[in-house]
């Protein structure tokens, strides 16, 4: 029987097993070193591996990511953490113009084995700077992959496929999950790339979910279930590699599609699974997909206007409901 | 006021926001709030209580903004990081160095317009690790820029001491080749800050180009919040003893009384009416409405072109010729 | 009858106007006040208008555009202009955490007519870090105005709208459109944002074509038009806002759609222009829809790949002539 | 080989991809050339055949890479300014300042693993503009990298002025407070120009950390391309006569000369066997097929992970339980 840990300490879990896995891992970040260590996610690391190797970085975020790639070179591993998504913006040339090009731009001959943890804030007057979750731009970019796992089964084996990996990725990790537990081998194991997962089967309705929209979406099958409508809740994992195959099995079977995507709707990622099923001629679409998304604003601080602007199990059950009606 | 809100701020768990305590750093924003006027600009950091105080904002519209109410400076959009006041020309946000180069931006429209007023932007010591403050500071000197920059050398970057990140602790030497003349000082001596501030002001203000000014201070808080983040073991007990012992605001009274220019009366009589007006500010922030409409739209775009609907002609395209090739780049 | 310009020639006169009608517009850039002037766009302008009011600008991408933010608090309406989009990336803090939230953010008491141009380089080997086109991540973001002109006349129009507008706004301009002549009438004009134009009346088939690919767009539907193919050619020439309706309407009548972007396919433009038709009940979509864009790839430099790389004309009448197939 | 170059540009237009000439500024990688070894990294801006040079890199590779060739040194995906030759560890890229960070990181990696070898970025004083420059200064006088930064300051960034972006000229000056040590000369005496090099290069690579060495050079050429850019009227006339008087190549020559180190007939053998060389090299770009197959994702992905097959098991996850609450934030 496995132990059951929270998402934050199947990070750090994951971490640890990488550190001591091989030398050629390396942390950096912003106060990583430290007993709070990126909300648990890296406490204690620094004593065991030595403080060189889990690195406090000064606020330049742009040289980190650079960097990174740089000792990439050199053949390290290395691990960056962003407390908030919002500050690794100041690396989005990094990002950009030189990490997720780097092999197509050397013919192949050189891979930069970066990963980038990047959390996002949620609640709890987070506001506009401290909230963003931009999953869909790195989607966007070639070169890159991007997992936004849901649970700490994935977070653990995505973090360790990330690592020893040759690509560079993004990890998404939603605060809110932080805290959730599950049954987590100890191991260190790995979770695929592009491999979406079925966390529900259901016959009427396809329901997929990003990161952390999942849990609300199991909440909505649920409550669904209730009321004799059975959803299926299919997971993505990583939308950097998408496992379009599998969305679109699961929607050739209900005939129904429901996105619940945990960003702004408009150009989000909900789009582009949105399109992917429309432009496929075997999807079987049985009536217009539907998105469940944050509203096209900014984050509101005031928690009244937070409620108003996060969509939670209810939307997303009304959701299903709506286009199983339209049918 | 920050003892006060820290009081607050549990207990009924209504200040649901970040909040970036200023609780040993007084001194600057207290001199500021004396020297800068109403055309002038002020951009805040993360810390922005003692600026938004500095720039003479309304202090209820801060705490109804930090209760997320209707009535806050920002509508309780912002938050305590992210609070400004537009008519006050005070803004404020949470991303290091973003505002210190909107504030360079500022100057270089008041330079371009030959307007009265000059560009301040105060920030920690963790900001100049950025890259973008380097660009602001370049251009301010390059083009002689009407701004002061003012740095609250606290040495912590939340739990990273500066010399961890910066080989040394000097910012005010390093700006200076770029142009940019400079003075640091100790920080918590508030007549000196006052006056080292005032020259600077002035020096700014009479078209003598950029200053820095590089107060060193210290934060009795935690790095944000009122929990202790002792348990991280980043600063010695002694270092903080040292900075208490010479709390900005002991040393002010302790002058003043020496030259006997307050009695005790008269600080008992201002803290009575600063505690008043603190109840009133808490007062009016409860008695506030949280806003309710979501109008998500409206929010971020705004819905009217009152200078576009003056000088644009309404035109329609004819029709476009698309065979043409298109343009050479050749070789670049 | 109205002068026959180029593009670049239009983006010229739009910004010369604009200095003219108001003391608050500035140009701001690298290399404005040159005689060169950023592809003809500005030669001129300085020695015309005052190298304080068109200045160059250090190579500082990120200061540019927060200190255009600044400049525009004390009354002023900067033009900012970027000789490739991809020099831009340094500035996606200024444009991400301030410029797109300060609406918001300050509760609508402080706007920021903001104006940046972003030109997007193409062919002649301009490789991997000189030709990306990021519209789609400008469109995701919330209090941000994407404009994606074609034409001359919208180039003009367009950035005088933006210019005299209330909020900020991004301009891509096709490097290949430059050249490009049209009739423009000599008046100082607004094209207006979120109103797309029917290029072409069409029966059989919609295609909505963005910026510079609204000329092959065209010319594929000529060709088809001599297989007896009555296409209808929709340019947005803004994708933020969408117009939304107008694609509907089109669709709606059409029943088939074929969208042609100038970027990468996965979570692009098209995904979104897909996903709001197929969203909406009232679309009757009779074939899955089509996208047709540059492969998920950076950009190769060799002439030999460029021209697999980017789609023509043929590649979009081929689209569209399978969308009919399968219906 | 730059002069070779321009002659075939544009008759054929064959190579087509944005090049920016170094002619007039060989001295910096000429010096370079002599001092690096193989375990050293190399980072070049733009500006790259110099520094593709310096790090040895095959000659040839560099001609097919700009024909847009299979058998260049990127496979014809890169051109002249993102050309990189992984094997010779030197990487170049048309963004400024980026591979100055990159350069950062590859110390930092060497150092860390305690390897030989040392890292080298070489670029403009226009670089020096971007904020991210200064990161990587910052940095590596913090960690005391083991880098050596090379500016070629030729005073323009394209057509604009050093002194229109920057309040003086001398970048060499502003690092060293940020514990960078530097030194600034004359660009165009090779032998100075080694003399020099040759001490940072010692320096740093004894573990003495950072260096800055900033080279007062000119370019001859337009900004990129062989077309004359001066239209632009960016520089005066006696400006580019005067370099030129003080071309690097005549300079050394003339020295040589002096000192009877060549004659005549040494030289004469020299260019011929240079020529020759440029000769093969354009014969083997010409010779060479293009690229021809797409495979566009196997070009921008890995397909194998060897590291995490060797390391990783395979686990199947077991129920997630949904109805946990989520992690609260309080307060921050
Ligand atoms: C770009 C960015 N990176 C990281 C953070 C997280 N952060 C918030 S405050 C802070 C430390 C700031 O230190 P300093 O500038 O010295 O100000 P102080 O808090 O000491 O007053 C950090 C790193 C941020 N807000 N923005
Ligand atoms: C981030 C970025 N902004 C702008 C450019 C466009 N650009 C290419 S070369 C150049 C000038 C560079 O000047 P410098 O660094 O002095 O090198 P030099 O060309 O003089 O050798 C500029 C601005 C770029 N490549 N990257
Ligand atoms: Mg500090
Ligand atoms: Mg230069």
């Amino acid at each position: 029987m496995n132990r059951s840990i929270s998402y934050a300490e199947a990070i750090r879990e994951a971490t640890d097993q990488a550190l001591g896995l091989s030398d050629q891992v390396i942390v950096l970040g912003q106060l990583v070193d430290t007993p709070s260590g990126i909300f648990g996610t890296t406490t204690g690391l620094a004593e065991k591996h030595g403080a060189d190797r889990v690195q406090d970085y000064p606020v330049s975020e742009n040289l980190m990511t650079a960097a990174a790639l740089g000792a990439a070179l050199t053949g390290l591993r290395p691990v960056v953490c962003h407390q908030r998504l919002d500050f690794m913006i100041y690396s989005m040339d990094a990002i950009t113009n030189w990490l997720a090009l780097w092999r197509f731009k050397s013919n192949g001959k050189s891979g930069v084995p970066v990963t980038i943890r990047a959390i996002v804030g949620k609640g709890w007057g987070q506001g506009p700077q401290h909230s963003k979750s931009l999953h869909a731009w790195f989607a966007h970019l070639p070169g890159l992959r991007v997992a936004m796992p849901a649970t700490a089964f994935d977070a653990k084996g995505l973090l360790l496929e990330s690592i020893f990996g040759e690509d560079p990725t993004i990890i998404i990790e939603g605060r809110g999950l932080f805290s959730m537990k599950e049954e987590v081998p100890e191991k260190p194991y790995r979770v695929r790339f592009g491999k979406a997962l079925i966390r529900r089967v259901g016959r009427d309705a396809t329901l997929v979910a990003l990161g952390s929209m999942v849990p609300p979406a199991m909440r909505a099958a649920e409550i669904l279930a209730q009321e004799g409508i059975s959803v299926e809740v299919i997971d993505p994992r990583t939308i950097s590699p998408l496992d379009r195959p599998a969305i679109l099995e699961s929607v050739s079977k209900t005939g129904h599609l429901v996105v619940a995507e945990p960003g702004w709707q408009s150009f989000g990622a909900a789009a582009e699974i949105i399109a992917a099923v429309a432009e496929n001629p075997a999807s079987g679409l049985k009536s217009p997909p539907v998105r469940v998304n944050f509203p096209d604003s900014h984050t509101p601080m005031s928690m009244a206007l937070e409620k108003l602007y996060y969509p939670g199990e209810q939307e997303i059950a009304e959701a299903v409901r709506g286009t199983l009606k339209k049918s | 006021m920050e003892e006060a809100l820290i009081a607050q701020y549990h207990p009924a768990d209504e200040m649901r926001c970040p909040i970036h305590f200023c609780i040993g750093q007084e001194a600057v924003p207290a001199a500021l709030s004396l020297l800068l006027k109403p055309e002038d600009y002020l951009f805040s950091h993360h810390r922005t209580h003692g600026y938004y105080f500095a720039k003479g904002a309304p202090l209820r519209e801060l705490f109804a903004e930090i209760y997320g109410r209707a009535t806050g400076a920002n509508g309780g959009l912002a938050g305590s990081q992210d609070i400004s006041h537009t008519e006050s020309r005070f803004f404020g946000g949470a991303i290091l160095a973003g505002a210190v180069c909107i504030a360079a931006g500022a100057a270089f429209g008041l330079q371009h317009q030959k307007a009265k007023g000059i560009s301040v932007a105060g920030f920690g010591e963790g900001a100049t690790d950025e890259g973008a403050f380097w660009e602001a500071v370049n251009h301010a000197g390059a083009k002689s820029l009407p701004i002061l920059f003012v740095v609250e050398n606290n040495r912590y970057a939340t739990f990273s001491d500066q010399l961890k990140r910066q080989q040394t602790d000097n910012i005010a030497e390093r700006v200076a080749p770029f142009g940019v003349k400079s003075q640091s000082l100790f920080g918590n001596d508030a007549p000196l800050v006052w006056k080292t501030l005032s020259q600077a002001v002035n020096s700014v203000r009479n078209g003598s180009g950029p200053m820095l000014v590089e107060a060193y201070t210290y934060r009795w808080n935690s790095h944000v919040g009122p929990e202790d983040d002792g348990f991280n073991k980043y600063r010695p007990q002694r270092e903080i003893d040292f900075w208490k012992r010479n709390c900005p605001i002991s040393l002010l009274r302790q002058k003043l009384e020496k030259l006997d220019w307050i009695d005790n009366g008269e600080v008992s009589q201002m803290e009575s009416e600063i505690a008043g007006e603190i109840a009133e500010c808490f007062a009016f922030a409860k008695a506030s409405p949280f806003p309710s409409e979501a109008n998500w739209h409206s929010r971020n775009f705004s819905n009217a072109t009152p200078v576009a609907d003056a000088l644009l002609a309404e035109e329609e395209s004819t029709d476009f010729n698309p065979s043409q090739g298109e343009a050479k780049l050749a070789p670049y």
